[in-house]
């Protein structure tokens, strides 16, 4: 694969959020505005491309069995960097993400990432692995924001846009609203995908858990159109 | 910052002898090989070699209790790898398999004998005279090979025939187990001359149910080289060697013999499929 | 005093008035029989007839395979014609010997003669009855002496003579009961000698007084009682007839001969009747062809063999709307697609539906509503077997008893939502008894 | 859908072609071969049947705004379920009528003069995402009417709580007022005692539906009328709302004794919120709420509990929504608590 490939692929392919589904604790809390999701996206890419360089550099010295701590020491070391940073020149943005900054450490994207790639791959391909799934994330959670922000408050970046008559939706600013939200643009995003596979001729690619079909309460379920389908062009 | 460096470097060294004890007290012997093997495996777990699941095979495998090119789905370049892992040698050859549906008997060329009504599932159908097609044998087109097939590689035509996409079956046998006719049968995709039939009947009762099914006239045993087609119970059957011409398709008068494409015949194809099926 | 009737069931429309006001009419010998091997449960006879073979009425045209297995005799003198794979009515595409009757319909020698039974002990009737080819007539065809012969720890303290005949549309028993009640009574007598039970209780639906008051001086005789049951379906089947009459529950799994129970169909005893004392095998039985299909609803007594067609041709034909063929009864029966079906010991009745009235499955989404747990005599779950049946978990309907389901169709005639119930069960059941085989 | 049947249609497949005489003539399915008749159709119309003498005594009390609530919700509710099986192609349930169930339970649930944009939101999520997101009838795992309740109350506090109209037959005087339970909640924060707002609502009043409060919950008798119409016809059985009521009954009456001053009458409880709706016609929907009886029972008890506390502790004044969604999420689990026990499996193996 290309370093085009290894940098788009977390924009769409391997989306942290919409395709992987990595790393909701923070998509969930802190997407009620838009500058939020915006600053949290940066501090993680931040702490993910440097995490994931230095990781890189260091995979063939850092012995396999101790790997794990290794990879913490190095990522909470940047996360402090970025605490400490947002803290001194973006004090009203620190306090709105409050404790999900520095539990940045314990985001599985960049653990993921390190893991999966850094840790397997030169300094090049990590460093636009890190950057493409970095800013994947942060469109992603700017996306999920500015609906939220949108509707829930009638405003984006803090401008009114929606306004005075809009009677705000409150309901997508509480905690439910964020897990209606995701689900929904989650299930978008799967229909999108369906969509472009079908276009291109290609299996779609969904991962099999994230498939009605293969959900434990309505296993089978996903069958259960088709049969209804072909039980009607019986009788027809 | 002083502080920050001592109290840091003196947790690290605490951690790290701590971490080298347990790793002394609780060392566990692991075969680097199996995990090799287990990333060289497709990843689908899709039960195709008859184990739960692909790490169970990558065991057995760098047991020696299975053989390197076990894995159905992965075809030959995974067997390629997996035998360099082990360091054995892999003769390949074993040729790409897919699953193929011994039946055309659809729902313009098959009659049925009554309105079926019921459970949308063909093993259910089964159970009510056998099936509602005329042809006791025939395909009976509620998708239940569909509904098993764990790849995707399977979808109902319009006439209520599988139809099964060769790029994407691996071969995991699944469908030949489900379908309670028993039509659906794995063959190597570079065969390219088949016997869609699978009615044992005699050419008269053909006749009646089915306006492609094999009546056993033999002019294909005739037409094709010695030993390819034997006649089987009123049936024609491939024996597989020597292949069948493709001209032996077009003498048989029932259209029940036909060149079927399988399409994929190079082996770099496969392996970009499999490697593609673990990414996703 | 027990309850008299059940948990659960439903109350379908009977239309019993279609034929049950005819009097048993005997039918005349068709064209040919299709005699199907398989008429007992447990292992089809073997024949011993060869095509060309000329035959007399009661011979042995095919010999039992093991315990659980009954002779097969000729219904009629003529010649076999072939030996053939015919549609039978219990679903599947069966072999069957094919007879052009001779017309002269002569019996076997040493048959059909009067025999004073009384000197016959319990071990001697079992084999009439074996070499008869009794099977219970009620529809399951299960051995009758089989039945006869429980193992010693298991000793039957009662008999009960099913005459409940819960299956709408069906008057067979009906009628035999209200014009043969004393051959009837006289039959389940020989059963109680055989097992030596001195209980015996004669159950019938209470919609049916006219055979409630023919059985009663018949049995009183005897001094066997008559309980007239509520008019709930499924009355008949075996286990809520037991319940209902003596509030013993036969175990999961079990058979009433686990509670001390013999259940007989009064059909199975009037056979008994003939085979002990007028020495004939079983030929013939009473057949109730009715249904809005058919032009004349009638109760015939027809041969072993005859096929549904020539029954209903005998019945007035097909009206032109018909569109379902059921042997038995329109509960339990099963659907045939060809009339070349033939009538056999267990077809007690031949339906014939119009296309309006056969329910057409849809198989909708579960609602649950409910409805089926309320109507389920065996107090089942059919709402959340049939999810899993769906779904093809198989473990999960054994683990929720679905092999104790008796198929009597009470949860899919109720189903809002139209579901094929009893289609799904069959289907688990199927599945789990082929994995059990494996597993073995 | 409708019965398919083989006149009715063309041909079943494999007969078009010309043959002398049809091979295919007869059904054939499995047994039974008869049904009862009834249809998915036949019982939701039913339920709403029993809910019309409420939804038209409450178009007396509140005026025309009533009208269109009922109207706007019902109309949206079945169009949302229309234009969702449009979009994503799947056969449509819409003419079974349970879509307008859900949409007159809504507007039974919300407050007379709901805005048009108000009920659309309401009845989106109720059909879309609570039944059909979820795979359509008999799939989803929440009451959509309550769900979509619950949405409009956590997103629009404002008016689904503070907005009542007081009943005034047609309009003549819309003067905003507080439903009984929120002016015993007022009365509680503002002296401590819940007495002072009980003496303004005789039980007469509760009973008959002479006060303010969401559509469908104002008339008791009504409601109960329309109860006791589906138990005669069968289509709920008594478990669940009689556990329901009862449940909420004894609980009030418990904290009532404990501290009179503090906690209102047990017949207050019962009588005010939109307990009898709730209980009578969404803790019984088929869908959502457990199997067997006695899994009923322990449905209708968890309910009563929930709707209590919210009520004596929460911070809403009403817990009735709440209480029937929490318990949705526990009927897959009382359901697998009380499987029903085979006949003779008593003295069948133990296992």
């Amino acid at each position: 694969m290309g370093a085009g490939r290894e940098f788009a692929k977390g924009l769409w392919s391997e989306n942290p959020i919409f395709r992987v589904v990595l790393g909701l604790c923070p998509t969930l809390a802190v997407t009620t505005s838009a500058q939020n999701g915006v600053g949290m996206g940066i501090a993680a890419t931040f702490v993910l491309l440097c995490s994931n360089v230095i990781i890189s550099v260091l995979r063939s010295f850092i012995p396999r069995k101790i790997r794990i701590p290794a990879y913490i020491v190095i990522i909470a070391t940047f996360v402090t960097v970025v605490d400490l940073v947002m803290n001194a020149y973006f004090n009203p943005l620190h306090k709105a993400l409050g404790i999900f900054i520095p539990l940045i450490v314990v985001n599985c994207i960049i653990m993921g990432r390190a893991e999966a790639f850094a840790s397997k791959n030169g300094v090049l391909y990590s460093l636009l692995d890190g950057l493409g799934m970095g800013i994947g994330f942060t469109i992603s959670l700017v996306a999920i924001a500015s609906i939220r922000e949108l509707l829930g408050n009638g405003t984006i970046f803090g401008a009114a846009v929606m306004g005075s008559s809009y009677v705000p939706f409150m309901l997508l600013i509480l905690p439910p609203g964020a897990f209606i939200l995701l689900g929904t643009m989650l299930g978008a995003m799967n229909r999108v995908e369906i969509a472009l596979a079908r276009r291109a001729g290609r299996a779609p690619s969904i991962r099999k858990e994230h498939d009605c079909a293969s959900c434990a309460i309505f296993a089978g379920w996903s069958n259960a159109a088709d049969k209804i389908k072909a039980l009607e062009e019986a009788g027809r | 910052m002083v502080a920050a460096i001592i109290a840091l470097s003196a947790l690290a060294l605490v951690a790290s002898f701590g971490l080298a004890m347990v790793a002394r007290a609780f060392a566990v012997p692991v075969d680097p090989k199996v995990e090799e093997i287990e990333g060289a495996l497709p990843g689908a777990n899709c039960g195709g070699c008859g184990l739960p699941g692909c790490s169970e095979l990558a065991r057995r495998i760098a047991e020696g209790r299975a053989d390197v090119d076990a894995c159905p789905v992965g075809g030959e370049s995974v067997a390629r790898s997996i035998s360099r892992i082990m360091g054995v040698a892999f003769a390949g050859g074993g040729a790409r398999k897919t699953a193929l549906v011994f039946c055309a008997g659809d729902d313009e060329t098959a009659r049925r004998r009554f309105y079926y009504n019921g459970v949308k599932d063909c093993a259910s159908a089964a159970l009510l005279f056998g099936g509602d097609k005329l042809c006791g044998y025939g395909c009976l087109g509620l998708g239940t090979c569909a509904g098993v097939c764990p790849f995707g590689a399977i979808e109902m035509s319009a006439l209520g025939l599988p139809v099964i996409d060769p790029s994407k079956c691996t071969a995991c046998n699944k469908c030949v187990l489900a379908c309670p006719k028993k039509i659906i049968k794995l063959v190597p995709v570079s065969r390219r001359v088949h016997i869609l039939c699978s009615s044992h009947d005699k050419g008269a009762k053909v006749r009646k149910a089915c306006s492609v099914g094999c009546i056993a006239c033999t002019k294909c045993v005739k037409e094709a080289p010695e030993g390819a087609i034997a006649m089987q119970d009123n049936l024609a059957v491939a024996s597989g060697v020597p292949e069948i011409p493709d001209s032996v398709a077009a003498v048989c008068p029932m259209n029940t013999i036909r060149v079927v494409d399988l399409g994929i015949s190079a082996p770099a194809d496969a392996a970009g499929a499999a490697a593609e099926g673990a990414a996703s | 005093m027990k309850s008299g009737t059940f948990f659960g069931g439903v109350h379908p429309r009977y239309e019993k008035d279609l034929a049950g006001g005819r009097p048993i009419e005997t039918m005349p010998l068709p064209a040919r029989l299709v005699v199907p091997f398989a008429q007992n449960l447990g292992a089809a006879p073997k024949p011993v007839v060869k095509k060309g073979d000329e035959v007399k009425r009661g011979q042995l045209i095919a010999e039992p395979q093991g315990f659980v297995s009954v002779p097969l005799h000729a219904p009629t003198s003529g010649v076999v014609q072939a030996i053939d794979v015919f549609p039978h009515p219990v679903g599947a595409d069966l072999p069957a010997v094919v007879i052009v009757p001779d017309g002269k319909d002569e019996w076997a020698p040493g048959l059909n003669v009067e025999r004073d039974a009384g000197d016959l002990g319990a071990d001697a009737l079992r084999g009439v009855i074996r070499d008869a080819g009794l099977v219970g007539m009620g529809g399951a065809a299960f051995p009758t002496h089989v039945k006869l012969s429980p193992p010693k720890d298991k000793p039957i303290d009662v008999l009960v003579l099913n005459g409940a005949e819960c299956e709408p549309y069906l008057t067979a028993d009906h009628r035999l009961m209200a014009e043969r009640p004393a051959e009837i009574v006289e039959g389940a007598s020989w059963f109680a000698k055989a097992l030596g039970v001195e209980n015996v209780i004669v159950a019938v639906e209470k919609n049916k007084p006219d055979a409630i008051a023919a059985m009663r001086p018949a049995a009183e005789a005897r001094g066997y009682a008559v309980r007239a049951l509520d008019v709930v379906y499924p009355q008949g089947a075996e286990r809520q007839l037991i319940f209902a009459l003596t509030g013993r529950r036969v175990p999961a799994g079990g058979l009433p001969m686990d509670v001390g129970v013999l259940v007989q169909n009064v059909g199975t005893c009037y056979a008994a009747f003939e085979a002990v004392r007028r020495n004939r095998p079983l030929t013939e039985r009473v057949v109730c062809v009715t249904g809005r299909g058919v032009a004349n609803p009638k109760n015939v007594l027809a041969r072993i063999g005859t096929t549904f067609g020539d029954a209903i041709a005998f019945c007035g034909g097909l009206r032109e709307d018909a569109g379902k063929i059921i042997g038995g009864g329109p509960m339990m029966g099963v659907a045939q697609y060809s009339l070349d079906a033939p009538v056999t010991k267990g077809t007690s009745g031949i339906v014939v539906l119009t296309r309006r009235e056969a329910v057409q499955y849809a198989g909708d989404p579960c609602i649950r509503c409910g409805r089926c747990l309320r109507a389920c005599p065996m107090l089942l779950n059919p709402s959340v077997l049939s999810v899993y049946a769906e779904r093809l978990r198989f473990d999960e309907t054994a683990a929720h008893h679905v092999l104790d389901c008796i198929e009597c169709g009470c949860c899919a005639y109720v189903c809002p939502s139209r579901r094929p119930m009893v289609h799904h069960f069959r289907r688990a059941k199927a599945e789990i008894r082929k994995k059990q085989a494996r597993a073995v | 859908m409708e019965e398919r049947l083989p006149d009715a249609g063309p041909k079943a497949p494999g007969t078009k072609e010309k043959t002398e005489e049809p091979i295919a003539r007869f059904l054939v399915s499995s047994s039974p071969h008869v049904h009862e008749g009834i249809r998915i159709r036949s019982v939701m119309g039913l339920v709403i049947v029993a809910l019309l003498p409420a939804s038209v005594f409450s178009i007396y009390l509140f005026g025309l705004p009533a009208l269109f609530t009922i109207l706007v919700s019902v109309a949206s509710a079945a169009g949302f379920e229309w234009l969702w099986q449009k979009v994503v192609r799947r056969p449509g349930t819409a003419g079974d009528l349970s879509a307008v169930l859900t949409g007159l339970l809504l507007a039974l649930n919300l407050p007379a003069g709901s805005p048009w944009w108000l009920i659309l939101v309401g009845n989106l999520f109720a059909i879309v995402v609570a039944k059909q997101l979820y795979g359509g009838i008999g799939y989803n795992i929440f009451n959509p009417a309550l769900v979509g309740r619950v949405v409009l109350l956590v997103a629009f506090p404002v008016h689904m709580t503070s907005r009542w109209i007081s009943p005034s037959a047609w309009g003549m005087d819309a003067v905003t007022t507080a439903t009984p339970l929120g002016r015993a909640r007022e009365a509680l924060l503002a002296t401590g005692s819940v007495d002072a707002a009980l003496t303004r609502n005789e039980a007469i009043d509760l009973l008959i539906g002479n006060r303010a409060g969401s559509l469908g919950e104002v008339s008791v008798i009504l409601l109960l009328i329309g109860g006791i119409f589906l138990l005669a016809k069968r289509v709920i059985t008594w478990h669940a709302p009689v556990a329901f009521i009862g449940s909420v009954w004894a609980m009030a009456g418990i904290f009532h004794l404990a501290n009179p001053a503090r906690f209102a009458d047990p017949s207050f409880h019962v009588l005010t919120g939109g307990l009898f709706l709730g209980a009578f016609f969404m803790a019984t929907d088929y869908v959502t709420t457990p199997l067997a009886p006695a899994g009923k029972i322990v449905f209708g008890i968890g309910c009563g509990v929930v709707t209590v506390v919210i009520r004596l502790f929460g911070s809403y004044p009403e817990g009735v929504s709440f209480g029937i969604l929490l318990m949705n999420a526990f009927t897959p689990l009382i359901d697998r608590a009380f499987k029903p026990a085979v006949f003779g499996a008593r003295r069948a193996k133990t296992a």
